[in-house]
Order: structure tokens, then sequence, then C-alpha cells
């Protein structure tokens, strides 16, 4: 059950989830459609073979290249990617999914692209979620407690965005 | 030759003897009364706590001074060491903000006063009328130590006199201190009980491994190479 | 001592008095303050010792013993600070209350057969109802410093102390049984003779009784594993967190003060007193006053066995402090209510027992107390004896005598 | 009289109840290690509820490393767990390597083994003292820092450095081991080896400790997985999984030929490749005691490991190979690897376009998920569990705030 059967049976399970496969990369990834990711999360902890009941990280990768000269020669358009590396403590299998979200939601800048939060899943995603929400700025919907947790509460900006200005002051203190 | 000169130079200083039994006995009397006024007087309750431990020690410091170390002792554990501590968690547990500074209004003031002075007026009076009293110095009083306090519990009156007629019953007054030493546990016991916290502690919401071998995840795929690979990878490469 | 000045120097007769009492609260006062200094570089010292370290070596010459000076200095040049919510007067005054509290519990303890600052008819009494007061201190700091930590600590300590009261109680009255009477000082005379006489060795409920005490003890006077009031690791500080400078040495003093005080009530009702395990006094003939000296040497010899025992309890105090780690306060509440109180309690029915049955102790020659005891009082030998002139003490006013028994 | 009662708002009528007190342990509390606060709800003594706060050491590694070539970033995953830099080191190299598909040469693989396997006994020695000291008892924590000095003297000797190694970097190591070092290691060893038992006496079956610990902050095993915790927080809950043996092939080529046992109760018993001392009666699988005894195997476990890296490194003819360049380039593509740390399991992700600096870097750190659980275990227990729990998950700072 590894391979094309494997992806056979998960969009047998989560039919239009997944969107693009790649298994010759170091790590192979499967990139899931942002709709169908809690069904398909859901589908892979309680009701796949393997059970994949680990949840080892969450990143969000920003694909934006802030200087003009540059974004040019891209080959990619600007978008967050969230990759989500998963694995199973009984059979020792790991699997990494990626979703790709555009940076601003509707494109207007300030209000945060939006995703189904995986903490009914696995409770081990909730500060994961938060730190993603803290640094590069994911809003997770059905978080139970959406708040920042490395910066802190009154913190503007999301840090880890490729196009994030540090703010001129802080509490009074010089920030450039 | 240091001594004359010594004593010939205390002799001229005015040093009347001084009577430190009656200083010392003045000094308690007004740590109680002036404590036990502010007792009265303040409105913070922790400050109240504070000034009835010092009246109350200071009557501790009457009776040694009187001789009767027993009592004094018993004061000081009973009264101090015992009540107050009570008291004073009490004021603790409940000294939120708004009990902590209790302003009485003046109207009980009046009133308290009129009752204060009235009682310690028939005080002073009935004081000053026994004869006894009147006289300045000191009775001389016998020191009860502890021990016949004691033996007359028990029932052998070592101090009163030999004549027969004022012997307590041989029993003494064991039986009635057991009595009320019993009475007073049984109140206790009744008090804790009724004050117990209603509400039952949260149950830790914590499911105990029932046996070890439930917990252990069996190994599913048992073709799964020994090193974690990806599920994608057709073989464990 | 109080003639030597009437007659030779011509002081008034209250003015010798007073001098006779200035120099022995003096004493009292200083021996205390001084043996905390030294307990302070004990302890010190003994922890590096247990924790592979050398301690304190050059402040102040060879072992470093100036360390607890230098301490001193420190923490007089400390700023008072008080933190703003305090209550002003509690805040002041409650370090002085639990200082007074373990020291003015001094003057009933007997370093030698008369040397006692006031020798109380009722002192083992008098010593535990005194030991109850320094919590007071302790709860007046806690609350005066209107902070939650110090309040949590307060309630403990109070807890802790309050509780560890009645089998702390219980087991004081064994060795009050057996000495049939209160006065620390015929409980030390009880004992004299060799260490079989001491009522340790009584019987084998006196035995477990000691040990029941020393760790009532341990609990009473807040030194681990039961110092929940200052568990660092929890409440920060415990009650004296927001002190400092010479307020927190007051602190620190009645500590030390209140160890050394339970360990000498230690040594004089259960391990002899002055008694030394071989009744030197006796055996070289110093006891009958034959030779000059022997008064003074008797005394002398006395007061280093008796402090000997005391350093002996307050270093093993230290020992368990830096082995083990702390417990919870429920457990400590559980060994009290659970543990200590039902063990003292039978300890004590079986001492009463024993008395019944064996009225001598359980080895040969410890003469039998309580019976005689009964049979003095009865043909009037009164047990409370005029107090001996040679007391060095504070006696009440002149013209009064504490007279035991006017028949 | 109730008209009396309403309008004088004085005669409040006040039954006994302990209202709920927010309380703050820390940041700067002695007992959590280093800057971390907790918010406590208490009802007198008993904690209805936990709060963590975390971020108060957070420098944003992660940002500098879209800045830096993949070797320049060895000093920051350094900083992350600092009692176990070698471990980072090591993690951080190995996920490069698996990027760029480079294999190290046989002595830079025993050599990795030998230093990340030391560097875990330091590791759990300061988890142990610190914990001791969360218990109120001072001794332990001199003694296992009277330890951890003579491995940071050795540690010193092979790469100058005693906290922040950087020692172990992409493509092998920075610099061969003196001469001589093999046999003070070995001499460590042999003098260490009698002194853990001590330890034992000292802290594991001191009853204190046991009653302070045992039953305390029980982990059930799925709660654990589910909660993404790793190390010996996971297998302190009974749960077989160890890195080194089951973790990526890359991470497991390092361990083949390593004969060890993985310390976790497997049907009832630990290993008994030595006489260890018996579980307590009391103590819970995936309590506290049970999480603290793991640490304790794993020391003698790594000891073990050590021996057989000596012999095995000492055996190696080839030279021990140089590190890759400075600025190497990278391939495009991703790649993360997880390897067993003393903590518990430390994840690297690294997304790189082609250039020689790594688009994105991303640090999983273990303590992260080991203290998400902290608020599921400290609910119900006494205010003076808190510090024994958050303790006994042996969490650090630098490594959860990045």
């Amino acid at each position: 059950m590894r391979g094309a059967d494997f992806v056979g049976q998960l969009e047998a399970a989560v039919p239009g989830a997944v969107v693009e496969r790649n298994f010759e990369a170091i790590d192979p990834w499967l990139e899931i459609a942002p709709e169908k990711l809690l069904e398909t999360c859901r589908w892979l902890k309680h009701s796949c073979e393997i059970r994949f009941d680990g949840l080892q990280c969450i990143t969000a990768v920003d694909w934006c290249e802030p200087d003009p000269k540059k974004a040019a020669k891209v080959s990619w358009e600007p978008h967050t990617e969230l990759v989500y590396h998963l694995w199973s403590t009984t059979s020792r299998v790991s699997l990494v999914l990626k979703t790709n979200l555009p940076r601003w939601k509707n494109d207007e800048p300030g209000c945060l692209p939006e995703v189904a939060s995986v903490t009914s899943v696995w409770r081990g995603a909730d500060w994961h979620e938060r730190e993603v929400y803290d640094l590069s700025g994911v809003h997770f919907v059905g978080h139970p407690d959406l708040r920042r947790i490395l910066c802190p509460e009154d913190w503007e900006g999301y840090p880890l965005r490729k196009d994030y200005e540090m703010p001129l002051e802080y509490h009074g203190m010089r920030g450039r | 030759m240091t001594e004359c000169l010594f004593s010939a130079m205390l002799a001229q200083l005015p040093l009347a003897a001084v009577d430190w039994h009656g200083l010392f006995f003045l000094l308690f009397a007004a740590i109680a009364c002036g404590a036990a006024v502010m007792v009265v007087l303040t409105d913070n309750v922790v400050r109240m706590a504070l000034h009835l431990v010092l009246s109350l020690g200071a009557t501790a410091g009457l009776f040694f001074l009187a001789g009767s170390e027993f009592v004094g002792a018993m004061q000081l554990m009973i009264y101090v060491g015992g009540t107050l501590v009570l008291l004073v968690f009490g004021v603790m547990l409940t000294a939120q903000t708004q009990l902590v500074a209790l302003k009485t209004p003046a109207g009980d003031k009046v009133l308290a006063g009129i009752l204060g002075a009235a009682l310690f007026a028939v005080l002073v009076q009935s004081a000053v009328s026994i004869e006894a009293w009147r006289r300045p110095g000191l009775a001389e009083v016998a020191a009860p130590t502890a021990t016949p306090l004691g033996m007359a519990l028990v029932g052998v009156r070592v101090d009163a006199g030999d004549s027969e007629s004022d012997r307590r019953p041989p029993s003494g007054y064991l039986l009635p201190f057991e009595i009320v030493s019993v009475h007073l546990l049984v109140v206790l016991v009744g008090a804790a009980y009724l004050a117990r916290a209603k509400r039952r502690r949260t149950p830790r919401t914590v499911e105990l491994v029932a046996s070890v071998e439930s917990s252990q995840p069996s190994r599913v795929d048992a073709g799964a190479s020994e090193s974690a690979s990806s599920v994608l990878v057709e073989t464990g490469r | 001592m109080a003639e030597f000045l009437i007659e030779t120097i011509g002081l008034p007769g209250w003015l010798a008095w007073t001098t006779v009492a200035g120099v022995s609260a003096f004493l009292i006062l200083n021996l205390i303050a001084g043996g905390a200094l030294v307990f302070i570089w004990a302890e010190r010292k003994i922890a590096a010792r247990i924790q592979d370290r050398l301690g304190p070596t050059r402040t102040g010459g060879r072992f470093g013993w100036l360390q607890s000076l230098a301490d001193g200095i420190k923490l007089l040049a400390k700023e008072d600070l008080m933190p703003d919510g305090a209550d002003g007067l509690l805040f002041r005054i409650a370090p002085y209350v639990s200082f007074c509290a373990s020291f003015c519990a001094f003057i009933a303890l007997p370093f030698a057969f008369d040397v006692v600052g006031l020798r109380l008819n009722v002192g083992v009494f008098f010593v535990v109802a005194v030991l109850g007061l320094e919590v007071f201190g302790v709860i007046l700091a806690g609350y005066a410093s209107a902070s939650k930590w110090s309040l949590f600590g307060a309630m403990r300590e109070a807890a802790q102390v309050v509780s560890y009261e009645v089998p702390l109680g219980m087991c004081v009255v064994v060795p009050v049984m057996l000495a049939g009477s209160m006065d620390l000082v015929t409980i030390g005379e009880k004992q004299a003779g060799w260490f079989t006489n001491w009522f340790i060795f009584h019987d084998p409920f006196t035995f477990v009784i000691f040990w029941v005490y020393y760790t009532c003890a341990v609990a009473s006077v807040n030194r681990a594993p039961f110092d929940l009031a200052e568990a660092e690791s929890e409440l920060v500080a415990g009650f004296h967190t927001e002190y400092s400078g010479l307020r927190w040495s007051f602190f620190f003093m009645a500590e030390y003060g209140s160890m050394f005080l339970v360990s000498v009530l230690a040594a004089v009702l259960f391990l002899g007193g002055w008694n030394g395990p071989v009744p030197v006094a006796s055996l070289l003939g110093w006891s009958d006053g034959t030779a000059v000296t022997a008064p003074y040497a008797v005394r002398l010899v006395g007061c280093a066995n008796l402090m000997g025992k005391a350093t002996l309890g307050v270093l093993v105090m230290m020992w368990i402090r830096w082995t083990l780690p702390r417990l919870r306060i429920d457990q400590v509440m559980t060994t009290c209510l659970k543990y200590c109180t039902p063990i003292a309690a039978l300890m004590f029915a079986g001492v009463m027992l024993w008395q019944l049955f064996l009225p001598g102790g359980l080895l040969p020659g410890s003469r039998s107390q309580a019976a005689a005891v009964r049979e003095a009082w009865l043909e009037g030998e009164a047990d409370g004896a005029p107090v001996p002139e040679a007391s060095v003490g504070f006696v009440p006013a002149a013209g009064r005598q504490v007279v035991g028994v006017s028949r | 009289m109730s008209q009396l009662l309403d309008d004088d708002q004085r005669i409040i009528e006040f039954d006994v109840r302990t209202d709920e007190m927010l309380v703050n342990m820390g940041p700067q509390h002695p007992s959590t290690h280093g800057v971390l606060r907790l918010v406590l709800r208490t009802d007198g003594e008993i904690v209805s509820e936990m709060e963590p706060h975390i971020g108060y050491l957070h420098r944003c590694a992660e940002k500098i490393g879209e800045n830096l070539t993949a070797r320049q970033w060895i000093p920051y995953t350094d900083r992350m767990d600092y009692l176990a830099a070698m471990n980072m080191n090591l993690g951080w190299s190995l996920a490069v390597e698996k990027l760029l598909r480079y294999e190290v040469s046989e002595k830079a693989r025993h050599l990795r083994v030998l230093i990340s396997e030391l560097n875990r006994i330091a590791s759990h020695l300061v988890g142990m003292g610190a914990y001791g000291l969360d218990l109120g008892t001072f001794s332990p924590f001199l003694y296992a820092f009277r330890e951890r000095e003579k491995i940071l003297d050795l540690f010193e000797e092979a790469c100058g450095a005693r906290l922040t190694y950087s020692y172990i970097t992409v493509g092998g190591l920075t610099a061969d081991l003196p001469p001589g070092w093999l046999e003070r290691c070995e001499a460590f060893l042999d003098q260490f080896e009698p002194i853990i038992r001590e330890y034992h006496t000292l802290l594991t079956t001191n009853a204190i400790f046991v009653k302070r610990t045992a039953g305390i902050g029980v982990l059930s095993p799925e709660m654990a997985i589910d909660y993404g915790c790793t190390g010996p927080v996971l297998r302190g809950s009974g749960v077989d999984i160890d890195l080194r043996r089951d973790g990526e092939s890359i991470y497991t080529a390092m361990y083949d030929g390593y004969a060890f046992e993985v310390a976790v109760m497997k049907d009832g018993h630990y290993p008994r490749d030595r006489e260890y001392p018996a579980v307590p009666t009391d103590a819970v699988l995936g309590d506290c005691w049970h999480r603290f005894f793991v640490r304790m195997l794993e020391v003698m476990q790594s000891m073990d490991l050590i021996r057989q890296s000596i012999d095995r490194y000492s055996q190696c003819k080839g030279p021990l190979g140089e590190p890759l360049k400075l600025a190497e380039k990278l391939p495009a593509g991703d790649a993360y690897l997880e390897t067993e740390c003393p903590k518990g399991q430390m994840g690297f992700y690294l997304v790189s376009e082609g250039a020689a600096i790594p688009w994105r870097v991303r640090a999983r750190s273990s303590s992260f998920s080991n203290l998400a659980v902290a608020p599921e275990l400290c609910r119900g227990c006494l205010i003076a569990d808190v510090p024994a729990v958050v303790g006994s998950l042996d969490i650090v700072m630098g490594e959860i705030d990045r």
C-alpha cells in the first residue's frame, strides 16, 4: 500500500483533493486543495489504512520576490505555501502535504489568507498554527485560540514574510 | 579604694528606689488597655488582629508578673497561640478589599462609647469598694506552681489546708475535665464537617493507562523497512 | 552575684538586681546572636562539603570564618525597601514579632544545673507556647507584603506550624511525665549519671518519641524537607520575598534562633541536657564542692555538654536540608496528621503503661521517677524548692521570693 | 429586615468561598528553565488551569537563515538547544546533506556518533540536576555539573568551545580529534560508570523524590502522540520510538552496526542490559518519574554507544574529509529531516531555489511540542506539582523560542 495506490485510495476517499503530486523529490509530496485539506487530514488520521497519527511540523513558505529585478526572472507566482509533515508512529512512514494560498485574501494587503485549522485532528497543531499565524500571517479558521505565540501580543506585521519591514520603534525602543 | 569612691559618687545621685514590679505592672496594663482600645478604633481588620495579639500578650505578661507562670503560659498558648491564629486565619481568608476597611458610622461610635463608659464606671466602683484591694503594696500570694494544680486535678489537694472540711471529693476535677474535652472534640469535628468545601475538586481528566500492552501501538505494516521512508515511495529506498 | 554587688560596691538593692538582670539578658541575647553567626558559617561549610566543594575559604583568614560577618555587613548596607502596596505598620513589625518570639523562649532554657535565665516551674510549657508565637510574624509578613506569593507562603507556614504543634506537644509531654515536673532543670537533673539515665534510653517508646519529636521540631521550625514557606521553586521566596536588608536578616536570625532553641530543648528533654555521657563531675569528685573552682568547672562542663548536643542537633538539621528534596504541602500535612500524631499518641500511651508496670527505666541504675514525685508531695517535701540564691537570673523585684509551697 | 439588607451595602453576606486567583509564575521565576511565564488560575492550592506564555527568547533565527548560506547558519543552530549544541549542528548538517545527497566519510560518521552521544550525556546531566533543583534539593545539581564539566573539557579540547561548538558542520567536522583525546574520553567513561549509580540513590530511588514525582502529570501514549511529544517524554509514556533506530535512512545509517536498546518500558519492564533500580510501586507509566528514569537510562545507553564508536573510530583508516565550501550551491528543492536530540526529535526543513543561500529555513523544536502538553498535565494538580511537571518535560527556552 505505497506510492500510486496510496494516492489512488486518497483520491477515492476525498475526490478532488490531490491537485499535484511529485514522487521524484527528495521528500515526495502531494499538493492538496486548501478547501479539501481538513477532510484529507481527517481521513489520513482516522480512516486511512496507515494511521498518520503524528503531525511533525507545519511550515509556511512565503514565495514572493520583493525587488522587481529578480521578480522578473522567477518562474512562480507570488503565493504562500503551507507544508504539513505527517508521520505514522505505527508503521514508521512519513508523508508531506502542501497547499498553496494567495499571499493576501482576494489580494488586498492586510487581510490574511484563510485555511481550515487541523487542531481538531491533531492537538499538536494548535501551537504550530499559532506560530505560523504569528510569523507568516495565515488565518486558521476554527482554531480554538488564534493569538500570537512568539511575538508580543500587540506586534504589527508578520516577520517571516519576505516583504516585511522592521517597525521604526516599538514602545519607545528604536527598531531601525 | 575604688569601691568607696564609687559608692560615694553613687550616693549623690538622686536614685529613688525604683520599684520595678510596679513599673512593669503599669507598663503591661497600659499596653493591654491601649491595644484593646486600638482594636476598637482601627478600621483595618488585620491591624485589629495585631492589636488583639498585643493586648492578650500583655495580659499574659501580667500573669507572669503576678508569679503564676502556669496561667501565664496557658494564656500565651491558648489565647495568643490558638484562638488568635484562628482569628487571623479567618481574617486572611476573608480580607478582600471590601471587608479590609470597615467604616463604622458615627452613630454606632457614640452608642458604643456610652455603653463602654457605663461598664467602666461599674467596674471601677466595685473594684474601689473592696477593702483588701485598697491598700497598696503586694499581697504575699503563694505562688501556685503547676504541680499542686496538677495534683489537685487528680484529687490530692496538697496545697489546701489539712482540715477535712474543705477537701474536695477524692475524684478531684479529672472527670469533669475529661467530659468537657470530649465535648469540645465533638464540637470541633462537627464544625469541620459542616464547613467542608461543598464543591467537589474537578476530577482530574486523566485516563490512567489501563495496561501497558494496550498502549503499545502494534506495527501495522510489517513490510516497512527498519528506517522510516515516505509513503509515496514505491519500496523503501 | 547580687550580694557581691550589694556588699562590695554598695549598690542599692534594686540597682544590683537590675544589673544582674541586664547581664543575664545580655548573655542570652548574644549567645543566640553569636550562635546564629556561627551556624550561618557552618551551614555554608556543610552545604559545600556535601556538594563536593569548598565553601567560603578566603573571607577573613583560613576557613573563611568571617563570612557571616561579611553577610551581616552586606545585609546592613542593603536598602530596606518596602513594596508600595504594603501595609506600613505590619510590614515593619512582622520581623520583630517573629524575632522576639523565637528569642524569648531562651529565658527558660537551662544551660547547666542552675545556669538558667528564669527557672520557670512550667519551663517546657512556656517554651512550647512561645514557639507557637513565631507564626504570627510570618503571617503578618505574608499579609503585609501585599503580594500573592508571600500570602501563599504565609498561609502554608501558618497551617504547617499550627498543625505541627499538636504532635510536638505530645512528644514534649513524655519527658515531663518521666521527670514528674515541667521544670526543665528538674528534667535535666533526673537524667544525671551515665548516659543510660537519659530519657532517650529510658524505654523503646521514648526512643521513638525522640525521633518523632525531632521530625516535628524540624517541621515547626520550617527547615527542609518541610520548608514550604520559602519553597523557592514555587513561591519564589515565600513570605519574605519582599524583605531585604536588615529586616530580612531578622527573619534569618529568628530561623536560626528557633533551630537552636529546638535543638537545646531536644538535648534537655531527651539527651540529658548538661549531663555528659560519662558523669565527669561526680567521678572527679567536683560536685561535692571540695575544690574552690569546682562550682564553676562543673557548670562549664555542663554548658559544654549541652552546647555540644544542641550543635549536633543543628548540624543534623543542616545535613538533612542539603540532601533531601522538599515535600508538597499536602504531604507535609499528611505526615503530621496521619503519621506524627498517631505515633506520638501511641508512644505516649506506651510510656504511660511502661511507667505503670516498670517504674524504673529499661536500663539498670535509673531511678524510678513518677512514684517518687507523688510521695514527695504527700510528705510535703517541696518539689519547687525555693530558688537557690546562686541562680543567675532575673528574680522579681526585691522583697518577693518565689516560694514553693507555703505550708 | 430584607429591606435593611438590600440598601445597606455594608452587610454583605459572605460565604467562605475561596475565589479563583490568577497567579504569575515566571518569567523571572527561579524554577522555570529560562524565561518562561506560566499563568496559573488557582483555587487555593489547586491549579484549575495553566497557560504558558513563551517568546521571551525569540530571536527569529529562521529569518536570519534566509540571508546566510547553509554553513554560516550552523552557529544559530548552536543557540537553539544550547545544552545539546552538537546534536543541533548534527541535525542541520544532515538535513543539508540530505538535500545535497552528500555522503560523509566513514571516520566522520563514527566521530559524529561519538560527539553527539557525549553531548546527550551532558544534556541529561543538566536535566537531572535542574529537576532536583525544581523539587527543592540543591546537591544533585552540583554533582551533575561536576561531571558535566569533564565532558565540556573534552569538547574544549576537540573544538575549542564549551557550550556553542559549531563543530559538526555540513559535509563532516571542522577538525579531527587531538591525539590522546580518546584515552581521556575512555578514562572519563570508566570513572563515570559508578558515579551514575550514586545519582540513582541520590534522586531516582529517594523516597521523597518518588513521592513528589510518582503518579504526577500522567501523560497517556495517545495524548503524547497527538500533541507531537517526542523523545524521553514520549518514551516515558511507553511508546517505543527512537529515531536512531526508526528515523530516516540517512540518520539511521549513522547508527547501523551499533548495538543498543531503546530505553522504554516494553511489556512491563525496562531493558535489562544492566541492573537498574526497580520501578516504585505507585509510579504510573507516563508520569514524571518515568520520564526522569528514561533519561537516566539513556545516559547509560549513550555510554555504551560512545564506547562502540571509540573502537570503530580508531579502526577507521581513511581521512576525516573536509567539510563543504562555505558558500556551497544548494540544488533547487526542499528537504526535511528529524534527528533524535536529548530533548526529543528536532526537525530541520530547508527550501532552496538553487542559490547558495536557502529560500526558507525552518526548525521544528521538540521542547515546543513537549511544552504544549503541559497545560493538559497540570490541570487539577497542586501548585507545588507545576514545577515538577514542567521540570520533567526538560524544556529549553532557546529551542522553543528560536
